[in-house]
């Protein structure tokens, strides 16, 4: 059964629709994050769960119980806020506390809980300090405690990483795939960030413009994006996208790029003006000449890759991947192939065609 | 801050305490040498009637503070059981009705009357025939002064009394020659910064003149203007001369005159009590008081009256009236000790007592009570009233060089009728 | 100081420096002199000359001000009213400053204006009226009708509001979540997490209470029923020579609020530049 | 957020109440009140007549309102500019020391502002004080005559305002600091390495950046200055009230000494509309400079 479900519902704040008739199931022990650029709604979907938002029309069921009229204590879901929310007055302990003591749970229950938690979270040594006494890493655990104690039926986190440093974003990041894993519950995280997205998610949920755009696993997501906003927004550096003209029959077609070069696909589509997609590792660069040429611009050593950004002859601009020990110079004139099997064409309403 | 705390609570239990007794909330204006004798009297008085009566006593700031108190107090309600009241400021008590009415029963409880005090006095607390008060003295201002200083100077008669006190001239020389002696910073100590208080010098010289502030309910008629001005110029005089201490205010006034700077001083008789302590302590000179001196034609000197006056808005049990009652007999029938602060007691069965005809330096200047004269009887009259307070506002400038008399006299007289 | 200080400042600075400390000893030289005074015999105070430091020394003016005067419960009924006046003061802004800030409600505009406009009227035109009100409700020389009319300070709320309006909402949020009433919110997050503005604003009101004078003067006939800074200038004897005696008075009526002030220096100096409107 | 309004509107009701029942009680019904009391013949307590606008009427050729009006003026000019000029001199002073001498020199500046009226008047009267005050006794020293400083009309309201910068200037002094502070420390070094010199530093660095400050130091101060009374009133006890009358001792005057409450409210009334008048002057002011920036 499903712990979180969403059935059609929308909300509008002063006559702007926010959020678009949404329907969504969320499986118990799943963690499954809402990705989407801001004002996609994607935060106030989760406030709507958490119940800090109220929900104009639809229903919401948590752990089987309709709770769209609950008031967010009462519905078994704990929240992590972006900018943690710790009561600054308050110590770790009283932090986690709290919300225990509000609903009146006995002192040893409380005890015992927050001890574990501090246990998981590897902070017991923490306890007694207030939180203006804390690295962001461990306000950050604090605010999961926080969560943790309340034995939620899920957890929300919105955008938990963002006011962390990059190095402690990583760290962070595995620690909360690793939470996860430990505690088999039920998550949902919001966040604007794919890589966070694709490294945690076990379903992602990409949102544009009050509605979902596409569901699915990580690398559903990555390899068949529904829509060319998708392929767009996942993955990093960005799909390459270039004007191109289809032709020839179903099973044996051509798309002819604006330089002139033509690559050779399989697509269900009919003929015509398209723009196709392909990622910089479909793109190759190639020591003997190939499907087209360019000119390197600048080129990016990343380690174990090296991402080159290139001009072809008409000005169209793209990127492609060549191994760590590319011996590509600014300036070089470069053979390009093209890995058609990952190729992508978006017609004129956005909609994805994946080559066969 | 232990101490202070212990002080407190010993003050509130002193308080409870006292509620045993009929507690009789009294009211002054006595801060001076005269106050001390006051509480003496008060602390006897207590004794006396222990278990019985107790006077809860507090001095207030005299003059307009004292009297603002008194009407915002009545005006709402908390009015003392019982307070000290200038004779002179009873008619606009009486219009502003802040007083009641001592009936005749009353007088008959306190074994008083008419026939205990003296005609000028009893009239003084009357009013369309009712009285409003119960007199306790009549305190006239006196000249103080400093026998050491004066007899180094040669300044004494044979009695031990200042040179040149029969006129303007020879009072003159004698400041003169006070000055060129050069032994003390000034002559004389006058309460030069208080226009309130130096009504009482500059009536008193008006009244040498036999002039009058009121006359049928104008001021300042015909050469009453003219009086008041020769008033202010002897004043002035003085001041221009460096005879007299200028921009002095009252604790400055008595501080000049008993620390030595000051050879003689024009004040109250209230502050006998003042220089007797001090006397007696060794930490002051031979002094002597006597009448002022009589700088135009005849002798004169304001007096006012200190009364005991019931407020109204206080609404009093009979049980509290009857002892308001003996707390005014039993301190008029025990002035002789109140005689000690100076003052003359109005009672005339105690002036006329031996031991009181004795007591000095009150013998000395017992004389002037043949020569003194009273503010006019109306409600703008009387310490701290509407007359005192324009004319008061004018002193100061005058009597400090900044302003000459006849300006002086023109500007009070434009005030008063203005009223 | 770190050594680089140390060799930044030049002759010119160090001038300076002198110069300031002596312009700020000769500033505070008028409270020196008369607690100096305080305690001279009265007749060492009036000599004609000098004297920085007494020749005799004595306590003799506090212990009459102590023992014959009424300072004791002069004590008590400014302790009373300046902790009344601050209690009452911080709770009703504090709550208002909250409501206006963090709840929705009907009239809440008209009470925001409300109170913007008691910013500008000075309570000192409204005395008579005051003291009309307090002889009709019965309150003139009683403790609660000296404090009420100085209850007027909106710029409290005022501070107040500012500060819950910066309150980040997520707060309020994750005390929704954490099963937190209305007043759960306000008395346990709120307030705690504004303590230290409390605690400012309270010594301030406190000190402004305590050195209250033209109400305290007004409300009060009885001498019992006086704060320190009213009895002070209405009882002493105006007559004789009490120089040191009324200074030894004013010493200790000033005495609470230079200890307050010293204890919490840093509070008050906030708690100012609150009030002024300047975030500390 | 989820709210529920009725409950908040309760919960939010609760707590104002207490505060709207204090203001309506001790501000909004004496301010009507006042209006009432200045159009009628009534004593301080008790019911009065209906006057009409004879307590107005009166004022222009009243003396001692003028003398009340034109001392109130003399002695905010007299504060106002000169003690924020002051406070801004003493805040540019301690602001250049540090450590342990600058909390302490600041101290002994701000120390007079927690002190009692009460005790200012008792200290300066004693230091001022004619015939034994200290400073007599310097002028004595350097020859000069003696001053009476709170006896003569001369000396009198520049006497008490400048005891009056004394004891307030401490209140400017902090928020002078406080602006001082606010200027970041790299627009000093990038003038001082421009050669700057210490005057242009003030006048073209900290003066500008400090006038939001300036402006509301003066705000404050005028605002405050137009209420004076406890001071006035304290230094002429025992000397010359009816010369030294401000605003606020004549409403004293006319209600607790005369027993005039109509005639006092009348006074009150001109009084709050003229700090009406000036609040909203001295806002436009200020926005008007602000807006010229």
């Amino acid at each position: 059964m499903s712990e979180i479900s969403l059935n059609n519902v929308c909300k509008s704040f002063g006559g702007v629709q926010v959020i678009d008739g949404i329907s969504l199931d969320i499986e118990s022990g799943e963690l499954v994050v809402f990705l989407g650029p801001s004002g996609s709604g994607k935060s106030t979907l989760l406030r709507m769960i958490a119940g800090l938002e109220t929900i104009d029309e639809g229903e919401l069921t948590i752990g089987g119980k309709r709770s769209e009229h609950l008031a967010p204590g009462q519905r078994d879901v704990a929240m992590v806020f972006q900018n943690y929310a710790l009561y600054p007055h308050m110590s770790v302990r009283e932090n986690m506390a709290f919300g225990l003591k509000n609903i009146r749970m006995p002192k040893d229950e409380i005890e015992r809980r927050v001890n574990d938690a501090a246990r998981i979270l590897e902070m017991d040594a923490l306890l007694d300090r207030r939180p203006a006494q804390l690295s962001g890493g461990q306000r950050q655990r604090v605010a999961i405690g926080r969560a943790i104690v309340k034995e939620p039926a899920a957890f929300l986190f919105d955008e938990p990483l963002s006011n962390l440093d990059a190095a402690l974003r990583v760290r962070t990041r595995v620690e909360l795939a690793e939470l996860h894993q430990r505690m088999q519950s039920t998550m949902i995280y919001v966040t604007h960030d794919q890589t966070e997205a694709m490294t945690l998610a076990d379903r992602i949920i990409i949102l544009n413009d009050c509605q979902i755009e596409q569901i699915g696993t990580p690398m559903d997501v990555y390899l068949y994006p529904n829509s060319r906003f998708v392929a767009g927004f996942v993955g990093s550096p960005g799909m390459n996208f270039l004007q191109a003209e289809l032709s020839g029959t179903a099973g044996k077609q051509q798309a002819k790029l604006g330089d002139g070069s033509q690559i050779e696909l399989s697509v269900d589509l009919g003929p015509g003006a398209y723009e196709l997609g392909i990622r910089p590792e479909a793109v190759r660069v190639s020591a003997t000449p190939a499907a087209t040429t360019g000119t390197a611009t600048v080129v990016e050593r990343l380690g174990e890759r090296t991402l080159v950004h290139l001009r072809l002859e008409d000005g169209t601009e793209l990127i492609a991947q060549d191994g760590g020990h590319s011996e590509v110079k600014p300036g070089d004139l470069v053979h390009l192939t093209f890995d058609t099997s990952q190729l992508h064409l978006f017609d004129d309403k956005g909609r994805a065609h994946h080559a066969k | 801050m232990r101490k202070i705390l212990a002080i407190a609570a010993s003050a509130l239990l002193a308080t409870s305490a006292a509620q045993a007794a009929e507690t009789v909330v009294w009211w002054d204006f006595l801060g001076g040498g005269d106050g001390v004798r006051m509480k003496q009297m008060i602390a006897d008085f207590n004794e006396g009637h222990e278990g019985e009566i107790e006077i809860d006593g507090t001095t207030l700031d005299w003059g307009v503070p004292f009297y603002t108190k008194v009407q915002t107090s009545v005006a709402v309600g908390e009015a003392p059981d019982i307070m000290t009241y200038h004779a002179s400021r009873i008619p606009l008590a009486i219009k502003q009705g802040l007083l009641q009415e001592i009936t005749d029963e009353d007088w008959q409880t306190m074994g008083l009357g008419e026939e205990d005090f003296a005609d000028s006095i009893w009239d003084g607390v009357s009013a369309d025939g009712k009285q409003y008060g119960v007199p306790l003295d009549t305190h006239p201002i006196v000249l103080y002064y400093n026998k050491d200083v004066l007899a180094e100077a040669g300044l004494l008669d044979e009695n031990g009394q200042p040179k040149g006190l029969d006129s303007r001239e020879g009072f003159n020389a004698t400041l003169q020659a006070l000055k060129d002696a050069e032994s003390v910073k000034f002559p004389l100590a006058s309460v030069t910064a208080d226009g309130n208080f130096m009504f009482r010098t500059i009536y008193s010289l008006m009244g040498q003149q036999d002039g009058e502030l009121m006359t049928d309910g104008e001021f300042l008629v015909g050469d009453n203007a003219e009086k008041l001005e020769n008033a202010l110029s002897v004043l002035q005089q003085w001041t221009n001369e460096g005879l007299q201490s200028t921009y002095t205010d009252y604790p400055a006034t008595v501080a000049l005159f008993t620390s030595g700077e000051a050879a003689m001083m024009i004040n109250g008789v209230w502050e006998v009590p003042t220089m007797v302590d001090l006397h007696k302590e060794g930490k002051l000179f031979e002094w002597g008081a006597v009448e002022l001196p009589v700088i135009f034609d005849h002798p004169a000197t304001y007096s006012d009256s200190h009364v005991f006056a019931i407020p109204k808005g206080n609404d009093m049990s009979e049980e509290k009236r009857a002892a308001v009652l003996e707390v005014m007999s039993w301190m008029s029938k025990n002035s002789l000790f109140w005689a000690t602060a100076g003052h003359i007691p109005a009672n005339s069965n105690i002036t006329a007592m031996d031991e009181y005809k004795a007591m000095e330096p009150n013998s000395t200047y017992s004389s002037l009570t043949a020569n003194m004269i009273y503010d006019p009887k109306t409600p703008l009259a009387g310490v701290a009233g509407p007359i005192f307070d324009v004319m008061s506002t004018y002193f100061v400038p005058t009597l400090n060089g900044e302003m000459d008399p006849e300006e002086a006299v023109s500007e009070i007289q434009y005030e008063l009728n203005d009223m | 100081m770190t050594p680089t200080t140390i060799k930044r400042i030049n002759w010119v600075g160090g001038i300076f420096t002198v110069f300031t400390v002596i312009c700020a000893i000769l500033w505070a030289f008028p409270i020196y002199w008369g607690i100096i005074s305080s305690i001279k015999p009265e007749d060492e105070v009036i000599r004609p000359y000098i004297e920085l430091w007494p020749e005799t020394l004595t306590f003799e003016h506090y212990w009459f001000a102590l023992t014959e005067t009424q300072i004791g419960t002069w004590y008590i009924n400014s302790i009373v009213t300046a902790v009344g006046v601050t209690v009452l003061t911080v709770s009703t802004s504090l709550f208002a400053g909250y409501a206006i800030s963090q709840l929705r409600f009907p009239g809440r505009t008209a009470l925001w204006w409300l109170i913007l406009a008691s910013f500008m009227v000075p309570t000192q035109v409204l005395i008579v009226n005051h003291f009309v009100l307090m002889a009709d409700l019965k309150m003139l020389n009683s403790w609660a009708g000296i404090i009420l009319p100085q209850l007027i300070h909106p710029v409290i709320i005022i501070v107040y509001k500012q500060f819950f309006d910066q309150v980040p909402k997520d707060f309020r949020e994750a005390a929704a979540m954490d099963n937190a009433s209305e007043w759960d919110i306000l008395f346990k997050i709120y307030i705690p997490m504004n303590w230290g503005v409390t605690t400012a604003l309270s010594i301030v009101i406190f000190i402004w209470a305590w050195n209250a004078f033209l109400w305290p003067f007004l409300a009060v006939t009885k001498t019992e029923m006086m704060t320190i800074t009213v009895g002070i200038t209405q009882v002493f004897d105006a007559f004789g020579v009490y120089y040191a005696r009324q200074l030894s008075a004013a010493v200790l009526a000033g005495f609470p609020v230079a200890l307050a002030y010293l204890l919490f220096q840093r509070r008050v100096t906030q708690a100012i530049t609150l009030s002024a409107g300047i975030k500390g | 957020m989820l709210r529920n309004a009725k409950r908040e509107t309760l919960i939010a009701y609760i707590l104002i109440a207490p505060f709207v029942a204090i203001y309506g009680l001790i501000f909004v019904y004496p301010t009507i009140d006042l209006f009432f009391l200045s159009f009628q013949d009534a004593p301080l307590i008790g019911p009065g007549e209906f006057a009409g606008t004879e307590n107005y009427e009166r004022l222009p050729r009243d003396r001692r309102f003028g003398t009340a009006f034109w001392n109130t003026a003399y002695f905010v000019a007299l504060t106002v500019i000169p003690g924020t000029l002051v406070a801004l001199a003493i805040s540019m002073g301690v602001t250049r020391l540090s450590g342990r001498v600058q909390a302490l020199v600041l101290s002994l500046f701000f120390l007079p502002y927690i002190l009692p009226v009460s005790v200012v008047f008792r200290l300066w009267d004693w230091t001022l004080n004619f015939q034994f005050g200290i400073a007599m006794h310097l002028l004595d020293i350097f020859g000069l005559d003696r001053i009476p400083i709170f006896k003569t009309t001369t000396w009198f309201m520049p006497a008490v305002a400048f005891v009056t910068i004394w004891w307030t200037c401490g209140f400017s002094i902090l928020l002078f600091l406080a602006g001082l502070r606010a200027i970041p420390k790299e627009i000093y070094e990038a003038a001082a390495l421009d050669n700057t010199s210490r005057w242009r530093m003030f006048r073209h660095v900290t003066w500008p950046l400090l006038w939001p400050v300036t402006g509301l130091v003066l705000t404050i101060q005028l605002i405050l200055q137009l209420k004076i009374f406890d001071q006035v009133y304290l230094f002429s006890q025992g000397g010359r009230p009816n010369d030294n009358l401000v605003m606020v001792y004549y409403i004293f005057q006319r209600a607790f000494v005369n027993n005039q409450g109509g005639r006092a409210a009348a006074i009150a009334v001109v009084l709050f509309i003229m700090v009406i008048i000036i609040s909203v002057l001295n806002f436009q002011l200020m926005r008007f400079s602000e807006r010229r920036k």
